[in-house]
């Protein structure tokens, strides 16, 4: 009836096994549909903002040291907000998943309100924490001399308190999702709970902790409302790369849109280089 | 019985306006009862860029002229008037703990001063002024606009900062004037869209503004002439 | 100080279950926990290794407190009780070298160790696979070599061998038996082959729906099961009916066997080895007094021999050679007679039987 | 040597179980000292902003229409983003989890692209793609009339388009935590993959959804810079409760405050209340 | 149109491991899949499942193809086959009453039909747990029920009775039995418990390392094991060695044994049947010619008998009364002396026990 295919050669079926591998489940062809609606979303505006960008004067418009230093001020807040959201918000998921004592609600209500204040007002809440005269930043202030609202620092844990929540709310609801089966296990073989929660806990979450990473990082890369408002915009120390947009938005729209471009660049590579490989499974 | 169908005049105004022109909308309104004016308040930027893509709207007043520029040269607005003024002022946390007399004072180190970003009508604004009286300010902090300066001034965060005098309004915050060779004015523009639907109407109401009773308004806010 | 495992468990399991049992497990010896699906072996099982904290009674190894049912609960990671926890529960993201290696203290000879377990378990070669790389019996000698490789005070094998094939089985149940052997501690063994018990254990306990109903040696649990679950596990026919003077009635029916035994009238349990009975196309004539005819209910082919189930007035299990059943033509429906001997009978009073927790 | 308790009465000893129930594994201690300075992290600036709050003229405040209209579109809004999120956005994350094909790097990087895109940017994007002259828009209103930017419908795209990446990243992690072989098994009961999907899927990684519905639902009700470019500010329409802050701010810090009270309020009580009733297994 | 299961598999799995696996099953007949840990059992459930799509070759089931190793590939939710699945796969969100109506069509009488499987499987009173709360022979009862309900076109069995207990077994086992044979479509079973093959098992596929080994019906497997494996699982010692004129030399030991057959010279396969090895503490006189001393290397209680596994020069497995192992007061390391009678062995041509698939 239909013709055979010829029989494969040795080097392709090896290629289709690895394709192949155990046959995955098949999505349901309506949600592929939606799925591309969904896609639609993002992508039409991000190719409408391609065509506003600049391209001739492109080179000139990057080439400034405005767009250099903010990149640096970009770089080193984001990596290190994710950094400090990963050391301090995984062990807050922990707590909200697996701890004990009816306060845990009423913290995860407090660890979500970032998310909701609006920026601005965010970053005056964190004025009036750490700053010269906030309820901390007095005594840090005091202590060490360092002022943070005037520091790079300041630009770290504005892009903390923001994008922080992210990481803490996809990592609570993986752990709700694990069978705590094999937890039991590594503990009963004698691992203290601070083995079982490296090697046990952690790798078998992998794909959501590696997600909420993913989310503070790019939350922190975009975060411009509360870190203008608590780190300010001086540049080379405070101002990142959205507050460089903002800023040229007042003046000259095509740097604008070229900055956004970076940034769009940046986030793009990076997902693209962290792939499939960064989410599989070790 | 329903109201009377009222026109609705779209009048898009930057942030710093948002009072004044709250309270020129009644006014206007009350002049002209079957007019709603439809205020819509926001940075100036998203302002051009609401305009620039087709927006609804009728009149336009922003507090940049670089803006306005953009939109003329897009063709987008026409008949562009300046319709106010506004200066800088030394701001200072009431009380004025930083013992803050004058620009000179900008050059000293144990203070935290603060300016609005280059680029930023206020912030070019301060740099040329700092450059006429000749002070080497030594510059802690930069906002992307007024509002930032305000909130850390409010906070107690800064010392001193250049911050326009309209902005200067609330009791946690005072201010000094410069002397006059320093003081400079900004201009705001404002304009009928060249797509207004009610261009009759928002004549009227860019007319009204620059009436007498309009700009008596403007100037309790804190406005200088136009 | 007592040594070994002392333990009075009582707990209700979500409301659903109750849990009594009563367990000693000396030093050095193997105790293996029977009983039918559901009764609880599990439950115990995660009871002594501190996932179900018990509500009353107490848990103590080498007289140290493990649990309480109050104050004291000492956490899982410091009973130091290996496992084999039914499903295995193998780490999926570790490799079975690295999931055998999980359990060991970081200061002996990791590498060799691990080495030696997966060579005495057969898993050398599988050294580096991960567990979804790995069949169902595979899987299980991994766990199996994980639990004895991380060298606890106590070791649980709940079902360690349910997946292995006949002949694994055997050769892991050898390699069982000698580690058992030289292992110091208190061992518990749940298994439902009857072989891996009475091989593997010095001592049975058997448990049904949450308590204990019989604890003896495999001789002794063979000789005079307590119940019709452990004569099943056991091969043997358990049968129970009222004695009156050497003539037992059972559950109402007709038939009576004669037994020797006159002196224990009342309630008697009666057990019948399968092999006792024989079975016979016509009525057969000769010493068995008790004859009765019956049909064949179901055979079960065991290798060598077959296990025919008769079907009313008694339901009993016979075991007869291959041959014997072709012989005879045996099939599901045929009408047969069978004949046992008076002398092959064993007679209990019905109260002796049960032993309590 | 220790006194031992009296044995439990009946009720007392159920409460202990239903309490108890199988040993929670015990979170390591280190990693509990830790969660609570990271809840520091966000409980500090809000008790400090709580500082701020006019108490005394509060109720005043809040009894503005700008108030209860702001209220009105912030619930319609973030509710709607909420929605179509899951709609559009669970679709795209089983695609990314379980499609085949090289674009899909591609099409999660472009889906996270709205997470770094600086507000306003992605505001005039959004106007660049549904705008009246937009690539998309200047159909719909040819076609349709409707003006998407300057409507309800404007302030849900915004918010959709900012917040729909959070569960997309969130549902594709849970996703690549999720076995299949319970999919598989449904499959080979006869399941229809959408059976699969919403029989089998779905409740298996219910608590990574709800925490991605959660992100998404937070992020709306914050979202401000997009919204406020592409859908504008105009009371009543478009003017949901941070861009209600945004305007006090200009004129009247304490209602500023007072607004953002009312968002933190609203995100507090729906947290406490959804709880953990809600993050468990159903 | 064949009807039933045609399936030529063949494929690596992961790089790592080659099947090659003919199978046939006719409409209404039962094939037990047998074979050691790993020798690929449950990958054949897999690919047949449509989990694993195979290489080459092909599989179709009455006549409609589901998967060709190239174009044809037909997703496993059209493929209407029935599985348990080795490990069951319980879905955890539901009860153990959704889990057993999931498969069912929403046209049937649902309720009724689901609580007709779960009377059957004696699980009744737990139609409202979840899995989690379950025992381990309990679920793998639902995970039985739950294929069964389905109502295919044809039946997988992964090992469906490992977890459960002796009594509940044979009860299953019997329901098993009679619901197969009122089935209509192919059945495959897959069991390490010999009974289990024996007895619901129309024919026998054996495979060993990813290959077919043998093929028959359980009576020819019995008497002609084609390898070790296969002789150790239907309880029979097989040995390779050369004949020569009656007299076999096994593995280059000088011990002979002495058969009748004296046309089959060359390579021959013997098999001993362990009931008919004798043990005897001293040299035995009189008629076995097949006489050599050994010691015990282990012995296994089997219920009312015992298999002795005999050390070198042959390793043979011997079944012996409990009795007599008592009488003769064996344990491992004892020497004792074995015969077997000529008439007791039966001879092969080495070629001949291989069918090849
Ligand atoms: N979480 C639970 N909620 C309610 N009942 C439970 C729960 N867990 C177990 N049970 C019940 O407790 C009883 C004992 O279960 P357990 O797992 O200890 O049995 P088991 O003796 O190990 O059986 P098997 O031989 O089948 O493994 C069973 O009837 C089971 O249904
Ligand atoms: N993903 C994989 N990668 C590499 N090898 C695998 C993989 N899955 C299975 N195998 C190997 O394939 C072989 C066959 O496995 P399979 O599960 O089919 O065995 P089985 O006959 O069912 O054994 P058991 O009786 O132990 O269940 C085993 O040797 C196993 O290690
Ligand atoms: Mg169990
Ligand atoms: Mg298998």
């Amino acid at each position: 009836m239909r013709v055979r295919r010829a029989p494969a050669v040795r080097t392709s079926t090896a290629a289709r096994r690895s394709t192949a591998k155990r046959h995955r489940v098949r999505p349901p062809r309506g949600l592929t549909a939606v799925a591309l609606l969904g896609t639609a979303l993002f992508a039409v505006p991000v190719l409408a903002l391609l065509f506003e960008v600049p391209w001739t004067r492109l080179p000139s418009l990057l080439r400034s040291d405005v767009v250099s230093d903010a990149l640096r001020v970009s770089a080193i807040s984001s990596l290190a907000a994710t950094a400090i959201s990963a050391v301090l918000g995984i062990p807050v998921a922990w707590f909200l998943a697996r701890g004990s004592g009816p306060g845990r609600s009423v913290i995860r209500a407090i660890a979500t309100l970032p998310m909701v204040i609006p920026p601005v007002v965010g970053g005056a809440a964190l004025l009036y924490a750490f700053g010269r005269r906030g309820l901390i930043g007095e005594f840090v202030n005091d202590a060490t001399g360092l002022l943070l609202p005037f520091s790079l620092w300041g630009v770290i844990i504005a892009n903390t308190f923001v994008a922080m929540p992210f990481l803490v709310v996809t990592v609570e609801g993986a752990l709700r999702n694990l069978d705590p089966d094999h937890e039991r296990a590594a503990a009963s073989l004698g691992a203290h709970p601070w083995t079982v929660f490296r090697r046990i806990t952690l790798p078998l979450i992998g794909p959501s902790v590696r997600a909420g990473l993913i989310l503070v990082w790019a939350r922190s890369l975009g975060e411009f409302g509360a870190t203008v408002t608590f780190a300010g915009n001086l540049q080379g120390r405070t101002q990142s790369l959205p507050l460089a947009v903002f800023v040229a938005l007042e003046s000259d729209r095509d740097a604008a849109v070229a900055i956004s471009l970076v940034l769009i660049a940046i986030s793009f590579v990076v997902l693209i280089i962290l792939r499939d490989r960064w989410w599989h499974q070790p | 019985a329903s109201p009377p169908e009222r026109i609705g005049l779209r009048v898009f105004a930057a942030s710093s306006l948002t009072d004044v022109f709250a309270e020129i909308e009644e006014q206007f309104e009350a002049d002209h009862v079957d007019v709603d004016v439809q205020l819509n308040v926001a940075g100036s930027a998203s302002l051009r860029e609401q305009a620039l893509a087709g927006a609804p709207v009728d009149v336009i007043a922003v507090a940049n002229r670089d803006i306005m520029t953009t939109l003329i040269e897009a063709s987008v607005v026409r008949g562009v008037l300046d319709f106010a003024t506004n200066e800088l002022v030394i701001a200072v946390p009431s009380g004025n703990p930083g013992e803050v007399v004058g620009l000179d004072d900008f050059a000293r180190d144990d203070l935290l001063i603060g300016l609005c970003a280059e680029g930023v009508p206020c912030g070019d604004l301060a740099e040329r002024t700092l450059d006429t009286a000749g002070v080497q300010a030594s510059i802690d902090t930069r906002s992307s606009g007024v509002r930032g300066l305000v909130t850390r001034l409010e906070a107690d965060e800064l010392d001193a900062a250049l911050v326009y005098l309209t902005d200067v309004n609330d009791i946690r915050l005072e201010h000094i004037t410069l002397p006059d060779n320093l003081r400079t004015q900004i201009r705001y523009p404002i304009a009928v869209a060249r797509d207004s639907t009610q261009p009759t109407t928002a004549q009227a109401f860019i007319q009204f503004v620059t009436s007498e009773r309009g700009q008596a308004i403007m100037r309790e806010s804190g406005f200088g002439p136009r | 100080m007592t040594s070994g495992l002392v333990a009075d468990l009582r707990m209700t399991v979500n409301d659903g279950f109750d849990l009594a049992v009563t367990l000693t497990i000396g030093h050095g010896e193997t105790v293996a926990l029977l009983g039918p699906n559901g009764a609880g072996k599990s439950t115990t099982v995660n009871a002594l290794a501190g996932f179900l904290p018990i509500d009353h009674g107490h848990i103590s190894l080498n007289g140290r407190s493990l649990d309480d049912g109050a104050k004291t609960f000492i956490h899982p990671s410091h009973r130091r009780i290996g496992a084999v926890f039914q499903g295995g529960l193998l780490f999926p993201h570790l490799t079975v070298q690295e999931n055998v290696a999980f359990g060991l203290s970081a200061g002996s000879d990791l590498r060799a160790d691990v080495d030696d377990w997966l060579g005495a378990l057969g898993i050398r070669d599988l050294a580096d696979r991960r567990p979804a790389q790995l069949s169902g019996g595979q899987a299980q000698r991994v766990a199996l070599a994980r639990a004895l490789a991380c060298a606890p005070d106590m070791l649980m094998l709940d079902e360690p061998m349910s997946a292995l094939d006949i002949a694994n089985r055997a050769s892991v149940r050898a390699m069982l038996d000698e580690h058992l052997r030289s292992f110091e501690g208190p061992r518990l063994l749940i298994s439902h082959d009857p072989t891996d018990a009475f091989l593997l254990a010095d001592r049975i306990v058997i448990i049904e729906d949450g308590t204990v109903t019989q604890v003896g040696t495999a001789d002794q649990i063979r000789q005079q099961p307590a119940s019709a679950w452990v004569a099943s596990f056991a091969g043997t026919n358990l049968l129970r009916g009222v004695n009156r003077t050497g003539i037992v009635d059972l559950a109402g029916h007709e038939l009576a066997l004669h037994t020797r035994a006159a002196d224990l009238d009342g309630e008697v349990i009666v057990s019948i080895s399968p092999t006792a009975v024989s079975l016979h196309l016509d009525r057969p004539s000769g010493s068995p007094r008790n004859v009765w005819q019956t049909s064949v209910a179901m055979i079960e082919p065991l290798g060598t021999t077959a296990r025919i189930t008769l079907s009313a007035p008694i339901a009993l299990s016979v075991d007869l050679t291959a041959a014997s059943v072709t012989a005879l033509g045996l099939r599901s429906g045929v009408t047969v007679w069978a004949s046992v001997k008076a002398t092959e009978l064993t007679v209990q009073a019905a109260e002796t039987a049960s032993t309590d927790g």
